[in-house]
């Protein structure tokens, strides 16, 4: 098998708030071989607010789609925002000319053809890398984590061949094949945590928060593992907030942090020591 | 029609908002979207009241409604919709009308503008400065409210200090995106896109 | 009778129908019919209001006798809707049928273009074409075929049993041919029957066993069709009968086997939708027909390990059970064929949202039906998995119906047979019980006084579609919208039941290419035509009954049964059908017997004859497809009534009007 | 196209198509856009075939030499042949056909082979609106060196 390589597109989170899953994402990769090119002058997909403006997603989603296409590369974004953004555009300018024709419009210097395909690195590890592999890889199973899988919303939607949009199960099975008992998560592994709304409606957002690191806890999970920096926004710095007084706080970690521990990784090295809900006493509980 | 129930839109809404009622068209109110989101019970029109309003042409109390602005964008009604409609992006397209329209500012609005400003002027986010903007429209308190927060982050290094900016020749693609844009929208309503 | 006509010159009669406005809202049928009668040959041209009536074809056989017409073209609808009908109407006036071209000028021309002029003009042109072939047909003499007095009847389901019966009583025989070990199909699965609630048993049992023993009726339980060959009045059928491991002539269904099989209780049982258990060696249920044990050979531990105490054996009186048994294969010819291999359930657990095989307390339509009927695996007890009585059960209506994501039409039945539910559960229960539909659609005698009647059992109606069920404790949470009220819901039940969402049998798509017909886009079998022959296919002597064409329910379904079965009949009862003469000839003195035609033939038509060296058509075998024509490399092969020369012809009508417009 | 007797210039370029559909799968398919009122342009010419595998080469070139600036040939999906496999054989002899215009000096794309079954109305008129802008595009056909 070739080596898999792949344009690489951090989005903004993951130089800041997100930083970590960054450092995860890129040491994981690198111990299994993948190599990840990071797009140059990549520039932000819009998120949430460009949904506002369709043409505008594109085109800032196209931007960057454009680089990787040139160099007949398929992108790898971690963020969900992004990776919903920059797919969907992928999908869109692929199967409506009228559409690719007004993108490249609007780009001006640079052109899509849509042949680019978009992937979440959950997709790469689990597909391409393969659980196999992985397992092989494994020199530190997680035996003492109980996982709750949380993909959100956005990993799988609107449409996506590569998991289930109600019950998605590719991190259950990456988390399973890292030696961790995996709790049964659905229906919440794909309920939304609210993030979208932390600032213009926080009441309602925590609230659904609450309710996702509750109801992990009722099923009997000690850990979360995370996919989408919006998530992690909420699951963790603002998970303090969401739970009310006496409430147990649920460790969570972006599920790339927990690939590499179980490849035997430094924990510095994934930048555990970044997480705000102290996962001191669940690693302890590792060894 | 640009001239809705009283209320005047300009031609680029007038058309977006007609091809939305023609998407609408085919809805048939079983209520599995408002049934599926998540904070359907905030708002003041279900998703599937709101897509009744399409349907009616009653547009300016849609961009009234509190709805579009409660929307997480989760996509668990785009997933469900029996008749395939894609109802968050409607939502998402209404957003756009509501700001392009003038219509009241909400705190949402507030945020999208805030964040597509930073996005236009770095080229990517900016968390500080987007806090700032937002804040300075939307409870000036608030900031104090995220402050801890803020600092436990600035602590770990999750915010910096200063903004991302991209490199020069970038910076002035992405404005240059974002003013073919505005120039296509107001030129041609009726070419702007649909996913 | 003047067949003379045909070898003078042509004399054509051209026909245009205004259809009512069908074509002449479009088509300015007068201005067609005008230019007609410029065009070489034609010697007279008439409109007509419709062609198809009995004035309009009185009308053509006085003009076709007067003007001593030789030729007809005429332009209406599409020869697959009347060409029949004309050819009959020529055939009365003496003229040979196949002197006829009709002109498509409905569904062509009328129905799918807007500008008049533009319609006109096309119209004009296929008009033109057709005036250019009718000169060259030729006259055909039709085949006729022997209707062998037999039917092969696809499925034994309420359908299946129906035609069956229905054509055995007029004195024909019949093969009933199931997959299954016992006939019966879903009906038997049911309690009550709506609007008037008799048990299902009660009616369906008596047919089952005059099915199973009428003299007429040879019943092939536990059997598939394999292959068919020949054609209508003569088809060869091979059925292939699965070993069930059991003597049917010798096993006298005591069920002594099936108390002794060493995996009693083990097994979930197919006939009680998984809620209830066999063992390997059982009998699908109490009033199975053949009442006979087999033994699963998937679960069978002999047959699987090659060990096991083997008690059925020994439990068994008269030695019925036979391992050494295989599958044996058996051979009928039928003059007629009926499909009735019903429908399936769709699946629920492709939709994880309604929890459908996730949580125990969530049944589809089918699993509660069994929990109702007194001989279930509860004795008729509603209860849960648990043994509660359930104080609350929702019914949601469109799980896998009229849904882009599943299946995008309505499955007709699943309203009132949730109202049915809603009626046994509340007369069994008294439990609170809820129905979140979309609309009711209660369009059949005395359904909606059933849905009024429902109503005031004191049932819940929600307007609003299930959204999905979340499991919380020991209660299942219904989240949905109260549409009327514009407000979410989330309902606490006990018990979640979804209804049937219709769907094709796996297997649909094999038995369509074994019997060779059509299917309509939900993938059902499609008829022959939507309205006026719903019971017949796209080839001639096989017909459809039941749930195979479509969603129905129990009435509808007997209808159509019956409607298959007097289609059959006629048939057989004339002995003798025509088919088309359309095949192919070789002209021996232009073939080089390079033999492509040989290979291209799809049904092995084409045989050498060695010593005069030239290939010929078994008439018998052709179809008329006419690959054999397109393969030939020196043009010696003549395809009746689609020759090379008539389809040129065609051709040159067509486009010659055009350039000739063109240069106007 | 108007009418003739509504203009005596020259009109603009009209693509001429001839469509051949057999009988049990596309001409019923075509006859269910009939039915369900979907418009297309009315440039195509429907001739009748029994199978799609009865389409000779001859018959395709027979139609560009009259003039057919295209010609679409429309069968039953494969395996669903009324005539068992039929239409293999033509999907095989399209193709060939296609290099066979193409060395004569006609752009292949003016030929077109599709499957649409007797339910798919909506594909016919969808297949038809297409093939008729691509031959619409490509202008009209060069009379020169096509042999029937």
């Amino acid at each position: 098998m070739s080596p898999l390589r792949y344009a690489y597109y951090p989005g903004c989170s993951l130089t800041t708030s997100a930083k970590e899953y960054d450092r995860s994402v890129r040491a994981v990769f690198d111990a299994l071989g993948v190599e990840l090119l990071e797009i140059e002058g990549w520039n932000c997909c819009g998120a949430t607010p460009a949904s506002q403006n369709e043409l505008l997603m594109y085109a800032l989603s196209g931007r960057n789609l454009a680089w990787a296409e040139a160099r007949g590369l398929d992108v790898v974004a971690p963020c969900s925002e992004c990776f919903k953004n920059l797919n969907k555009t992928a999908q869109a300018v692929r199967s409506d000319p009228h559409l690719r024709a007004e993108v490249n419009a609007v780009l001006g210097d640079v052109s899509l053809t849509g042949k680019v395909r978009v992937k979440h690195p959950l997709e790469v590890l689990v597909r391409d890398v393969g659980l196999e592999e992985i397992r092989r890889r494994v020199t530190r199973p997680l035996a003492g984590l109980k996982i709750a899988p949380y993909y959100g919303c956005l990993i799988t939607r609107p449409r996506n061949e590569f998991d289930s949009p109600e019950n998605p199960t590719a991190m259950d099975e990456l988390m399973a094949a890292l030696g961790a008992e995996v709790v049964d998560y659905f229906p919440y592994k794909t309920h939304c945590c609210g993030g979208a709304l932390l600032l213009s409606n926080k009441r309602i957002a925590l609230g659904m928060t609450r309710d996702l690191v509750l109801k992990a806890q009722q099923r009997g999970a000690n850990s979360m593992a995370l996919a989408c920096p919006m998530c992690d926004m909420m699951l963790d710095p603002y998970q303090g907030p969401a739970l009310r007084a006496g409430e147990k706080p649920l460790p969570t970690f972006y599920f790339t942090q927990l690939v590499g521990l179980a490849l035997g990784m430094n924990p510095d090295q994934l930048g555990f020591a970044d997480r705000v809900v102290s996962p001191r006493e669940v690693l302890a509980a590792l060894s | 029609m640009n001239h809705i129930l009283g209320r005047r839109f300009s031609p680029a809404a007038a058309s977006a908002l007609e091809r939305i009622a023609e998407e609408v068209s085919v809805c048939m109110q079983c209520g599995t979207c408002a049934g599926s989101c998540p904070t359907a019970p905030a708002m003041d029109y279900t998703p599937r009241a709101l897509m009744r309003l399409l349907q009616a042409g009653l547009f300016d109390e849609a961009l009234r409604s509190r709805t579009i602005w409660m929307c997480t964008t989760c996509y668990t009604c785009t997933v469900r919709c029996p008749r395939d409609i894609h109802v968050t992006d409607i939502l998402g397209r209404l957003r756009g009308i509501a700001i392009a329209e003038g219509y009241a500012e909400t705190a949402g609005m507030t945020f999208n503008k805030a964040f597509l400003d930073v996005v236009r002027r770095y080229g990517r986010i900016f968390e500080p400065e987007l806090l700032i903007r937002y804040h300075l429209r939307q409870e000036p308190l608030g900031i104090l409210g995220a402050a801890p927060i803020g600092l436990a982050l600035f602590q770990k290094g999750k915010i910096s200090p200063l903004p991302e900016r991209l490199p020069a020749e970038g910076l002035a693609q992405i404005r240059r995106i974002f003013e073919a844009v505005e120039a296509r929208q107001k030129a041609a309503p009726a070419a702007s896109s649909h996913a | 009778m003047t067949p003379t006509h045909e070898s003078e010159k042509p004399r054509i009669g051209v026909f245009v129908c205004y259809c009512g406005s069908n074509i002449a809202a479009t088509v300015d049928v007068e201005k067609v019919a005008e230019y007609a009668a410029t065009l070489p040959n034609v010697v007279f041209t008439q409109t007509n209001k419709y062609t198809c009536s009995d004035p309009g074809q009185e009308e053509i056989r006085k003009a076709i006798i007067e003007h001593k017409l030789n030729r007809v073209v005429i332009a209406a609808c599409s020869p697959r809707m009347h060409e029949v009908t004309w050819r009959r109407l020529l055939q009365g006036t003496g003229l040979n049928p196949y002197l006829l071209q009709v002109a498509n000028i409905r569904e062509h021309v009328s129905w799918v273009h807007q500008d008049r002029g533009e319609a006109t003009q096309k119209a004009k042109e296929l008009v033109a074409a057709a005036v250019e072939r009718v000169p060259l047909h030729e006259p055909l003499e039709p085949r006729q075929v022997k209707i062998a007095p037999s039917t092969l009847i696809v499925g034994g389901g309420i359908a299946g049993i129906q035609a069956a019966l229905d054509i055995a009583n007029a004195g024909y025989h019949v093969y009933l041919v199931e997959k299954q070990p016992s006939i019966g199909g879903n009906m038997a699965k049911l309690d009550k029957t709506f609007p008037t609630l008799d048990c299902a048993q009660c009616i369906l049992a008596p047919k089952m066993v005059d099915a199973g023993r009428h003299e007429n009726i040879t019943l092939f339980s536990y059997s598939e069709v394999v292959s068919v060959e020949g054609h209508v009045g003569q088809f060869r059928v091979r059925i292939k009968r699965k070993p069930r491991y059991v003597k049917e002539d010798v096993c006298t269904g005591c069920g002594l086997c099936t108390q002794a099989c060493v995996l009693k209780d083990r097994i979930p049982s197919e006939f009680e939708m998984g809620m209830g258990k066999r063992g390997a060696a059982y009998i699908p249920f109490p009033q199975a027909v053949p009442l006979k044990a087999i033994i699963d050979a998937e679960h069978c531990l002999l047959l699987t390990r090659g060990k096991c105490s083997m008690k059925c054996v020994k439990a068994c009186g008269p030695g019925a059970i036979d391992f050494k048994q295989q599958e044996e294969y058996v051979e009928v010819e039928v003059g007629t064929i009926i499909l009735a291999t019903g429908f399936e359930l769709y699946d629920m657990s492709a939709l994880p949202q309604y929890g459908y095989g996730r949580y125990d307390n969530v049944l589809d339509g089918l699993q509660f039906e069994r929990l109702c009927n007194a001989s279930g695996p509860t004795e008729g007890r509603i209860v849960t998995k648990d043994g509660r009585v359930p104080e609350s059960i929702a019914f949601l209506h469109c799980i896998g119906s009229r849904d882009e994501n599943t299946n995008p039409y309505c499955s007709q039945l699943c309203c009132m047979h949730n109202l049915k539910l809603a009626h046994l559960a509340r007369e069994k229960t008294h439990a609170k019980v809820y129905q979140f539909y979309i609309d009711i659609r209660a369009g059949g005698k005395g359904y909606e006084e059933f849905y009024k009647r429902v109503q005031h059992e004191g049932i819940h109606f929600i307007r609003g579609k299930g959204s999905e069920v979340i499991q919380d404790g020991d209660k299942l949470i219904v989240r949905a919208e109260d549409t009327l009220l514009g407000k979410v819901v989330e309902v606490p039940v006990d018990m979640v039941v979804l209804a049937i969402g219709m769907v094709p049998p796996k297997d649909i798509e094999n038995v369509a290419r074994i019997f060779n017909i059509n299917r309509s886009r939900d993938g059902f079998f499609m008829e022959a035509h939507p309205k006026l022959r719903p019971a017949e296919t796209n080839v001639e002597g096989v017909f459809l009954a039941g749930a195979c064409q479509g969603p129905k329910d129990i009435p509808a379904t007997v209808a159509h049964a019956s409607a298959a079965a007097a289609q059959a009949l006629s048939l057989m009862s004339r002995g003798q059908a025509t088919i088309e003469p359309i095949i192919a000839e070789v002209i021996a003195e232009k073939c080089s017997a390079c033999g492509e035609c040989i290979v291209a033939c799809p049904f092995k038509a084409i045989r050498m004859d060695e010593e005069a060296r030239h290939a010929y058509v078994v008439s018998a075998m052709c179809k008329g497809c006419g690959t054999c024509v397109a393969a030939c490399p020196s043009k010696s092969i003549k395809m009746a009534h689609f020759t090379d020369q008539q389809l040129i012809a065609e051709i040159e009508g067509i486009l010659g009007r055009m350039s000739e417009y063109e240069l106007a | 196209m108007s009418s003739p007797e509504s203009n005596v210039q020259q009109p603009p370029y009209e693509p001429k198509i001839i469509g051949f559909l057999c009988n049990w799968c596309s001409y019923a398919g075509a006859d269910l856009a009939g039915t369900s009122r979907l418009s297309y342009p009315p440039n195509i010419r429907i001739v009748r075939v029994q199978c799609s595998g009865r389409v000779s080469p001859e018959l395709v070139l027979k139609a560009f030499h009259e003039g057919a600036d295209g010609v679409i040939v429309l069968g039953c999906h494969i395996g669903d042949c009324h005539y068992i496999d039929g239409n293999h054989r033509t999907s095989k002899r399209i193709p060939m056909l296609r290099q066979l215009l193409a060395y004569a000096g006609i752009e292949p794309d003016r030929l077109r082979l599709e499957w649409v079954s007797a339910a798919e109305g909506e594909r016919f008129a969808t297949i038809v609106k297409e093939f008729t802008e691509t031959v619409r595009e490509l202008g009209p056909i060069k009379r020169v060196m096509v042999t029937g």
